[in-house]
C-alpha cells in the first residue's frame, strides 16, 4: 500500500489534496461530489465575525485561462455558522479548517474564542489576504507592523491548528510568514488570488465595481509555483501550495518543490469532484512509480547550488 | 457526469434542439438546468441551460448561439460526448392555477417557459420575438399564445404592453432583464404574483462559490443557482 | 480620416502599437510581415555595453496560456550594433526604439554616448528589470536607492525619447517611475515579464537553469491591465502598457486605463503580422464607432470615486 | 499564411503524411521548414515541421504525433484550414557527392533526410528504426537502405555501429540526441564532416526571440531556426 498521508501541526491529512477556500462552499455540497473518505480535506468559505453582505454583481468574471472574482467574503458570521453550518459538517470523514477573514485583532480573538469551545473540524486558516475588500486599513497582509499586532499571541488561543494564508501581491507576505512561524503557527497557505482587473469596453467600465479582483486559475500557476518555492525556502514549518492546480502533473509540481499538501481553489469550481480524481491520481502515480510515501516526492527537487 | 448527444435540431439559423442521454434517475422539475463543461481549453467555467424536457431517457436543452461555448456545443455530433452537471436550481414545485397564470417568455427566455407548457392543453403565453426569429421554435414546441414583435409581425409592442389583456393573479416570466422589470412595475402595482426565472452569469452552478448573487430588495444577496433559478420577480432588484 | 497618432516625448507614433523588446528581433525580420508605414514602431533586442552570451538551453518553454522564457539578454554589444544593425534599420519607416540593458551606471553613460552620435532610431529604452539575470546586484529595479544612483543626470545625455521599462514584480517601481518623470523621463514602459517557474517532473529538476523565468502571453493580461491601471494613476507622463496583448480588445482594454501606447511581445512570436493587424483594426473600429483621434479612447475610462 | 489540406495518409499508428497547398512560388531547399499554429486555444508556440517534398503546387511533411499540437494537425480533414508559415530556415546549398556521402535518419529525422534523396537513384542510408515502426514510410517513400532497430528486424543494433561498413566523408544525419552525439564522436575521431539536422524547442521560428539557441564548441549560441536548422554537427554540445 502507498502512504499519501501528510501532517500539519497536529493534523494528519489522509492525501495532501484540500479544497481551497470559497470554492469549496461550507463542504455540504462538496460532499456529493467526493467520497470524503479519500481525500486530504477541504477549508470553508472565509467566516467573518458578523454577517457580511458581498460585494455587488457581477462577482465573477471569465477571462482567458483563468476566472476574476469580486466576491467579497459574503457569509452569515460566526454564530450562524456554529448554529446552521458545524452541525451538519461535523461528522465529514475529511479534514476540516474554518477559515477566519478578521477585520481587527479583536475579531480573530473573539472568533476563535467562540469556536474552540466547539468540535468538528480540525482547524483555523486566517486569511489576511483578501483582495475584494477595498478599505484599505484592514488590509494586514500589505503591512507587516499591522499583521504583528493581529498575530502576536494567537497562537494561545487554541490547541487546534493554526494556518495562516498569505497574498503573493506584497513581498511584506514573507517577513509575515516567518513571524507567524515564530509564533508557533503550524504551516502558511501560500498563495491567495492575484490583483487583476478586467474594462467593459462598450461600457468604458471596469467590470467590477471595486475596479480590482482577485485573479485564479490555470493561468497563474507557474507564478504561484514560484512563489510557493521561494516560502519553502522562508520558513521550516509546512507550506500548502495554492494557484492553478487542476492536474496530476501540477500536483507533483507543488509537491516536488516542497509543498507538504496543496489547495485547489478554481478547479473544485470547474470539476467539483477534481479533489477525489487527484487523490487517486497521485495514488496510482505512486505505485507505477513504486513510490512507497509521498514525503519521498516532497521537497525531492533537485537544488542547483 | 458524460452523456451523449442523441439528436441536435436547428431550428432557426442560431437557435438549436439538443438531445442527449440521462444516465440519472431523478426526475426534473421545471426551472431546474444542466450546466455544460465543452472541451474549450481557455473556457474555464462551466454554462448552464435550462433543461427543457425531462424524456426520462434523455433530456432536451433549447440554446442559442451567443458566444464561443454556445457556438461550440451547436457543432456537437450524434454520439459526441458531454460533459454536463444535473439536475441543478431548485425545481418550481408549487401547483399552478393554469386559467389564472400568465407566461411571460422573451427571446432565448423561452426556453425556461416550455417545462410548464408541456402537454397542457390551454394556457396563457405572450412572446416577445425581437427580430421574428422565433416562429419555428414555437412551432416545434407546438405552443400557441400572444406572439408580439417590435420589427415585422402582425401584433407590435413589448410582451409588456399586453399584460392588461389577461385575467391572471400570477406572471411566470423569462427574458431580457428589462423585460423582467417592466413585468415588475405592473405586478407590484397591481398587486400580482410574480415568478421570475432569472438569468446572470454563474461560476461554479452548485453553490460553492457564491458568484451567482442576486440583489433582493432587503438589501439581501440569494444564489441563484441553489435558491434559484426561480425568485421572487417582484423583489429582484434587477442590475 | 481618423487619426491613430500618438506622442511620446518628442516622438509621433503613426499608431499606438509597437514591437516589444526582445520579441521584434532587430525588426529586419519584422519587416518581412509588417507594412511599417501601417505600424507605430518596434524596440530592439536588449543591448549590453559588451557582447553577452544567453543563458543556456531551454530558453523557452510554452506554459498553459503563456511563455516561460530565460534568454539572458543574449546579443553581441553596442559596438556590433552600431556597425553591423543600426545601417540595416536606419531606414525602416516606423519609430524605433533601442532597449538598452545596463549592468552598472557606466554601462548606460558609455551606450548613450556611443549612441547618441548616431542617428537612424528614435530613443531608448532603459531596460533595469530583466528577471533572467541572476546576478542579484545588478537587480535595479528591486532597490530604489540604486535606480536613482543609475538614472540620475541621463536626461542630460540626450535629447532623444527617453523610455524607462519596469517590472511588475517589484511594488519599488511606481517610485522609481516617479523619480524618472521628475528627471525629465518621456514615457514609462509597463510592464516586463512576471516571475514563474517550471519543473520537469520526471527529471525532479527545474526547467530551467536560473530556476526562474520570465512569463508572459495571454495568462497575465489582467494582472498588467490592473498594473498599468496603477501606474498611470502614479505618473502624468505617457505609460506604454505591456503584457499579454493579443487581440484588438485587449488593446482597446489598455488603451481605455489610460495607456498612451502599447508593446506586444508574445504575440508576434504567434503572430509575427500582428502589429499591423491591430493597427488595422484599431482603424476598423474607430471608424465604425465614428471615433476620430485615438486620444478620445485613451484614459476614457469612467472612474468610480 | 493558410494553406489548405489537400491530403492526409496514415502510414503507421501514429505517424502519417499531409499534404497542404502551397501559394508561395519560392523552391523549397532541403532542411527548411514550415511552422504550423493549430487552432488550440491553449497552445501559444507554433510547431515546426521539415518540407519533406516541395510538390511546387503542394508541400508534404511527414509528422508523428508525440503531444497535443500532433494529435490536432493529425485529426486535420481534406480541404480544413492550415495556418503556417514558411519555408522558413537556411536550406542546404552546398553540393553533394553521393557516392561519398552517407545519410544517417533516426525515426521521425527520416523526416528531415528525404528532401536530400528525392529522385536519386542511389545513396548510401543507414536507418534506425527502434520499435520498427517505419518500415511503411520506408515504402511509401520508396527509401532502400540498411535497416537495422534494437527490437525485431533483421539487422540488430544503432545505426552508429554500422558507419565503419561504408567509404565516406561526409555524413548528413538527424535523429534523437544521443544518436547525433555518437556521429560526432565518429567523425571527430576519423574526419569526417558530419552535417545535422538539429531539434530543439523552438519559440518564433523566424529569428525574432532568440529562444532556439544551440550551444556551439567555441562556446558561442547558434540561433536553430534562422542560421539552422542544419548546422555543423561536430561542433555542437549536444545538452
Ligand atoms: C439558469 C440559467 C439558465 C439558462 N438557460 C439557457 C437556455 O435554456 N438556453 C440558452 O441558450 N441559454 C441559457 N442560459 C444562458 C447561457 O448560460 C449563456 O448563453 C451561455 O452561458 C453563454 O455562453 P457563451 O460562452 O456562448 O457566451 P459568452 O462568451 O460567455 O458570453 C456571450 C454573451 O452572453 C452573455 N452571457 C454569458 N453568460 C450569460 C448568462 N449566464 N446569462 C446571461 N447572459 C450571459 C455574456 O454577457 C456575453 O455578452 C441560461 C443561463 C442561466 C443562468
Ligand atoms: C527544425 C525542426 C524540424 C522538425 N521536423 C519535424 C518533422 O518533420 N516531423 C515531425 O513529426 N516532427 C518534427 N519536428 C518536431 C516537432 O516540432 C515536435 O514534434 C512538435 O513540436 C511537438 O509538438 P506537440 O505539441 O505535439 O508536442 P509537445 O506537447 O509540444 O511536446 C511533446 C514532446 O515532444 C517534445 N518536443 C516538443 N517540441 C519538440 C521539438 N521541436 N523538438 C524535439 N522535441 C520536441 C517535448 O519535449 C515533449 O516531450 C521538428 C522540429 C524542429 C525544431
Ligand atoms: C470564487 C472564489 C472565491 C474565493 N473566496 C476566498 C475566501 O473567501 N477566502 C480565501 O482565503 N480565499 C478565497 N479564494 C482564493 C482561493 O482560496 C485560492 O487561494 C485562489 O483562488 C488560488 O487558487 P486557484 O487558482 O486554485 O483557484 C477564492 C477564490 C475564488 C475563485
Ligand atoms: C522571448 C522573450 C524575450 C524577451 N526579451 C526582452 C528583452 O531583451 N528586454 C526587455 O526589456 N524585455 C524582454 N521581454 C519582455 C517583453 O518585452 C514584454 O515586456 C513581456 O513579454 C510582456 O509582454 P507580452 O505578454 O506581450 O509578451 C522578452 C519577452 C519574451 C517572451
Ligand atoms: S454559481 Fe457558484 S454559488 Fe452559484
Ligand atoms: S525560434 Fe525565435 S529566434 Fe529561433
Amino acid at each position: 500500500m502507498v502512504d499519501l498521508s501528510v501532517k500539519i501541526g497536529k493534523t494528519v491529512l489522509k492525501t495532501p489534496v484540500i479544497g481551497a477556500s470559497g470554492c469549496s462552499g461550507w463542504g455540504v455540497e462538496l460532499s456529493k461530489y467526493n467520497d470524503f473518505k479519500k481525500i486530504g480535506g477541504f477549508v470553508t468559505k472565509s467566516i467573518t465575525l458578523k454577517k457580511k453582505v458581498g460585494n455587488e454583481t457581477p462577482r465573477i468574471k471569465e477571462v482567458y485561462g483563468g476566472i476574476l472574482n469580486s466576491i467579497g467574503l459574503e457569509n452569515n458570521g460566526v454564530d450562524y455558522f456554529i448554529e446552521n453550518i458545524l452541525p451538519k459538517i461535523k461528522n465529514f470523514k475529511c479534514v476540516k479548517f474554518l477559515n477566519l477573514a478578521p477585520f481587527s485583532r479583536d475579531d480573530l480573538v473573539n472568533m476563535i474564542e467562540y469556536l474552540d469551545r466547539h468540535q468538528g473540524f480540525d482547524g483555523y486558516e486566517i486569511n489576511i489576504s483578501c483582495p475584494n475588500i477595498t478599505n484599505k486599513k484592514i488590509n494586514f497582509n500589505s503591512n507587516f507592523a499591522d499583521s504583528k499586532k493581529l498575530l502576536k499571541n494567537i497562537r494561545g488561543l487554541t490547541e487546534k491548528t493554526l494556518l495562516l494564508k498569505l497574498s503573493p501581491s506584497y513581498s511584506e507576505s514573507f517577513e509575515i510568514a516567518k513571524f507567524a512561524e515564530s509564533e508557533g503557527f503550524d504551516g502558511i497557505s501560500f498563495t491567495n488570488t492575484y490583483i487583476g482587473t478586467s474594462v467593459d469596453i462598450e461600457k468604458r467600465e471596469f467590470v467590477f465595481k471595486n475596479v480590482q479582483a482577485g485573479f485564479s486559475g490555470p493561468a497563474i500557476k507557474p507564478l504561484s509555483l514560484f512563489n510557493v518555492y521561494k516560502m519553502v525556502k522562508s520558513v521550516k514549518i509546512p507550506v500548502i501550495g495554492i494557484g492553478g492546480i487542476t492536474t496530476l502533473d501540477d500536483l507533483l509540481e507543488f509537491l516536488i518543490v516542497g509543498a507538504t499538501a496543496v489547495q485547489v481553489g478554481s478547479g473544485v469550481l470547474i470539476k467539483p469532484d477534481i479533489l477525489e480524481e487527484l487523490s487517486i491520481g497521485l495514488e496510482r502515480y505512486m505505485k507505477s512509480k513504486r513510490i512507497k510515501s509521498v514525503k519521498e516526492i516532497i521537497g525531492s527537487i533537485k537544488e542547483r547550488l | 457526469m458524460i452523456e451523449k448527444v442523441l439528436n441536435k435540431i436547428f431550428l432557426t439559423e442560431n437557435v438549436f434542439v439538443l438531445e442527449i442521454s440521462k444516465s440519472f434517475k431523478e426526475n426534473i422539475l421545471p426551472g431546474q438546468f444542466g450546466s455544460i463543461k465543452t472541451d474549450l481549453k481557455d473556457k474555464i467555467l462551466r454554462r448552464p441551460f435550462t433543461i427543457v424536457n425531462d424524456g426520462n431517457r434523455s433530456l432536451t436543452f433549447l440554446i442559442k448561439i451567443v458566444g464561443d461555448s454556445t457556438e461550440n456545443i451547436s457543432q456537437l455530433k450524434k454520439g459526441d460526448h458531454v460533459d454536463i452537471l444535473y439536475p441543478l436550481g431548485k425545481g418550481f414545485e408549487k401547483d399552478i392555477d393554469y386559467r389564472k397564470t400568465l407566461f411571460v417568455g422573451g427571446g432565448i427566455g423561452l426556453a425556461a417557459i416550455i417545462p410548464f407548457l408541456k402537454g397542457k392543453k390551454c394556457y396563457n403565453l405572450i412572446f416577445g420575438d425581437r427580430e421574428g426569429e422565433y416562429k419555428n421554435v414555437l412551432k416545434y414546441f407546438s405552443l400557441k399564445g400572444l406572439y408580439c414583435s417590435e420589427k415585422n409581425g402582425k401584433i407590435k409592442g413589448y410582451p409588456t404592453d399586453f399584460l392588461n389583456r389577461y385575467d391572471f393573479d400570477t406572471v411566470i416570466g423569462c427574458g431580457p432583464k428589462e423585460m423582467l422589470k417592466s413585468i415588475k412595475k405592473y405586478c407590484v402595482k397591481n398587486e400580482k404574483r410574480f415568478y421570475a426565472i432569472y438569468e446572470e452569469i454563474m461560476g461554479c452552478g452548485i453553490g460553492l462559490c457564491n458568484g451567482c448573487a442576486v440583489k433582493m430588495e432587503d438589501g439581501d444577496f440569494v444564489k441563484l443557482c441553489t435558491e434559484g433559478p426561480i425568485l421572487d420577480g417582484n423583489r429582484i432588484i434587477y442590475g
